[in-house]
């Protein structure tokens, strides 16, 4: 799976490797909806999940896509900077991709493009700022 | 014989004064303090966009129309139901032809595809 | 109510017209008191102890207490869960379409102080802080019976009120 | 006389927050021509607490009682997700008896879930006398959780390496009475319910929901299985004990609200008799790791999925070695079932809207977190 992978989309593939049922890919933006459709057309159809993780130094957005028949996981995580960030939106890909799309927006910032509708889902519409990133501290009152 | 009719006022009086009387206490009673925000219709707790004034269609009316039509029927009937047991076999007659007709006005509608909704 | 206000100061100026005021009001109080009728307001988990306490096994229709679904009909708006700041001016607003007399209670640790959400961005740290409440009942959630206790206490707050000392 | 040639207008109408058939704090800006859903635009975020932001400053121990108000209705599952997550960053192992009490817990939170799902689907098709039959039955749940737990809904009772304690005297028993009662009960309901002619014209055909678009959209549990799609995480991916349970994955191929019932309607069966497997091989044993006060799990990052009565509900932790998790991220089936409505009520009335809804058995605490 992994040599294929590197055959179709080559250099942009950072990383790759294998962790149990999970094939960690780390990709550059610019492959990611390649990657994805390369992924969707192996059987990887069912997208688990999107999100996004800020480790305070550096910020990547994590694709999760099962192969119901194998059960075997591909990870795609795609690196972005922590302010401004933005990256192709993968709606084109899988519908299952339109709200977790807009809630890694809502709450990090990232901006998707070529999303059908990217606005905040779960804050209100005129919230400032994102809540989910590290420079943002846990108020208490 | 005039006590017949007697019945028939004393049974409006009541009847009336039983409104009335309910709808004055009430009034009374309750306390009334009328403000903007009260007076928002209701939706939900979200304040309604657009106004009421649209078109929209004609179904909701013919629908409310054919209720009204059996409503009444039925309202005629639950007096006769009561004295049905003594005014005999021309009464259930009579009941009969005029149930005919409301079915056959309902058959006309039905075939006329006014209870289909599209 | 400017009526019914207006004739019980008279009356109370008639020697021994304090008793009869009590006796109205007692009827009164007793009417109101026995016919609960709230809003459902099913915010959280609390709403699930809700609908428990609704069902057939703490059975509230023995208070009299009947959910309904409109504003417009309810006297009481229990807010079952949590407030966040999205929610708060829907509950305001819920609030101000309620006919009067109408009391809240407050169902739920969120409801009453935030509760574990006290420092969580986007929540209303107690009720109060948008509609003045009446009954608190801690809990997270509440039982059942804790619920009970609180519409009983509403239930006892409603009989000290008189035709006279209500706003009018 | 056609009826339908004036032109109409189409009206704006929030099914909003505060409604009786939105099972919560759900608001849906529906465009309606007359009675039919022509648009339907979910707006969710009424309920959000802003979980994930919590979880970061909470340690990992201390983070548990909040996963029980996410999914509200079946609390043992957000708690399992987030503790095996946990436990496969640690290195950590759970005893098997506490392997087979998680199992025990699950089960009984997913038959409890599954009848709410018939009291308030029912309720929302008018038929409340099922509303009151799904809480009778309930409540004996709630019992055998506040005998063993202490607490009826939010248990928080698995913790990371075990459970909180050992079933006192007596649960076996009961266990055993309430899976031998609820056999008959559910026939009742499918006199009450699946036979009735009202309920299947209301169900059968409305709100259908194909495979391939149930994948697309990650649709997940009774919602996808309703739909012929096998994927049930306890055989998928099986957790604790589940690859030594036998039970079958049910499926049906109805695609729409009955479909979907009575696959929930038959899961209940299975729960009831996976619990009575795991009431049989209950080894001996403790029921709680060693694990130190203040854990420092390594860095590293993991997905706990777990099969919710609603669906996969996930977990994925990433951990700096600290005593809080750097990330937690709570994966909600509903939130997924949710972002599928409008494709799957287009075109309804506003009765089926409902109908879809409720067969779809979202809950608000995990779609907004």
């Amino acid at each position: 799976m992994i040599d294929n992978l590197k055959a179709e989309i080559g250099e942009d593939i950072e990383s790759a490797e294998q962790v149990g049922r999970e094939l960690r890919l780390r990709v550059r933006p610019a492959a990611l909806v390649a990657c994805c459709r390369f992924c969707k057309e192996r059987g990887y159809r069912y997208p688990a999940d999107i999100t996004a993780v800020d480790t305070g130094s550096e910020m990547r957005v994590v694709y999760r896509l099962v192969s119901l028949e194998s059960g075997e996981h591909v990870v795609i995580s795609v690196g972005v900077p922590r302010t401004g960030g933005s990256l192709p939106s993968v709606t084109g890909v899988f519908k299952g991709a339109d709200w977790p799309e807009r809630e890694v927006y809502d709450l990090f910032g990232v901006r998707f493009i070529g999303h059908p509708d990217l606005r905040r889902i779960l804050l209100t519409d005129d919230w400032q700022g994102f809540p989910l990133l590290k420079t943002v501290p846990a108020q208490s009152k | 014989m005039d006590n017949q009719y007697a019945y028939v006022v004393v049974f409006a009086l009541v009847g009336a004064a039983f409104v009335i009387v309910t709808l004055v206490v009430a009034w009374a009673l309750r306390p009334s303090r009328p403000s903007r925000e009260k007076l928002v219709p209701y939706e939900s707790g979200i304040v309604p966009t657009g106004d009421a004034w649209g078109q929209f269609n004609l179904r909701y009316y013919i629908f409310a129309l054919l209720f009204v039509l059996f409503d009444v029927e039925s309202a005629y009937l639950f007096p006769w139901a009561v004295r049905v047991g003594k005014l005999g076999l021309f009464a259930v007659a009579e009941m009969a032809i005029f149930l005919a007709i409301l079915a056959f006005g309902l058959a006309y509608a039905w075939r006329k595809g006014l209870l289909r909704w599209e | 109510m400017g009526v019914a206000k207006r004739l019980a100061d008279m009356v109370v100026l008639v020697p021994g017209g304090e008793f009869i005021l009590t006796k109205v009001d007692y009827v009164l109080n007793w009417g109101r008191a026995s016919s609960i009728w709230p809003l459902t307001y099913g915010l959280a988990c609390c709403a699930i102890e809700m609908m428990a306490t609704a069902a057939s096994r703490w059975d509230l229709d023995r208070f009299g207490v009947m959910y309904r679904g409109s504003p417009r009909q309810a006297d009481l708006m229990v807010v079952a869960g949590t407030v966040t700041k999205k929610m708060a001016p829907v509950l305001r607003q819920l609030y101000d379409q309620m006919p009067e007399p109408k009391y809240v209670l407050a169902m739920g640790g969120c409801a009453c102080s935030g509760g574990p959400f006290h420092d969580s961005y986007s929540v209303v740290q107690g009720v109060d802080e948008i509609v003045p409440v009446d009954i608190y009942v801690p809990g997270c959630p509440p039982r059942p019976e804790a619920l009970i206790d609180g519409i009983y206490r509403l239930q006892e707050k409603m009989h000290r009120e008189s035709l006279r000392s209500r706003e009018s | 006389m056609s009826v339908g040639l004036t032109p109409t207008e189409q009206v704006i109408l929030n099914m909003g927050p505060q409604h009786p058939s939105t099972h919560g704090v759900l608001r849906l800006r529906l465009t309606l021509d007359g009675e039919v859903v022509v648009g339907c635009d979910p707006v969710i975020g009424y309920l959000h607490r802003g979980m994930e932001k919590i979880a970061e400053n909470r340690t990992y121990a201390q983070f548990i009682p909040y996963t029980d108000r996410l999914d509200y209705i079946s609390s043992a599952s957000n708690n399992e997700a987030f503790v095996l997550a946990v436990e496969r960053i640690a290195g950590i192992e759970a005893p098997p008896r506490a392997q087979y009490l998680r199992v025990i817990l699950l089960e009984l939170n997913r038959i409890a879930s599954h009848l709410v799902f018939v009291a308030t689907f029912a309720n929302d098709l008018a038929a409340t006398t099922a509303f009151l039959y799904g809480f009778r039955e309930r409540e004996v749940i709630m019992d055998l959780f506040e005998m063993w737990t202490g607490a009826r809904l939010t248990q928080s009772w698995i913790r990371i390496g075990g459970v909180g304690s050992d079933i006192p005297e007596g649960f076996e028993k009961k266990a055993h009475e309430f899976c031998r009662m609820l056999g008959p009960r559910l026939d009742e309901y499918d006199q009450l319910l699946t036979g009735n002619r009202i309920f299947r014209v209301r169900t059968e055909g409305v709100g259908v929901l194909p495979p391939e678009v149930g994948v697309d959209y990650a649709c997940s549990g009774p919602t996808l299985r309703g739909s012929g799609v096998g994927f049930d995480l306890r055989r998928a991916e099986p957790y604790e004990v589940y690859s030594r349970l036998g039970f079958d994955v049910v499926t049906d191929t109805a695609c729409d609200c009955m479909g979907r019932y009575r696959v929930r309607m038959e899961e209940m069966r299975q729960s009831v008799h996976i619990i009575e497997q795991c009431l049989d091989q209950l080894p001996e044993g403790e029921v709680q790791a060693k694990v130190p006060r203040a854990l420092r799990p390594s860095a590293g990052e993991a997905y706990g999925r777990v099969e919710s009565p609603r669906g996969e509900f996930a977990c994925y932790v990433v951990s700096d070695g600290g005593t809080s998790p750097l990330r937690v991220r709570l994966r909600a089936p509903s939130f997924y079932h949710m972002a599928a409505l409008p494709e799957m009520v287009r075109g309804w009335k506003m009765g089926d809207l409902v109908a879809i809804l409720g067969s779809l058995d979202i809950v608000l605490g995990e779609i907004d977190r």
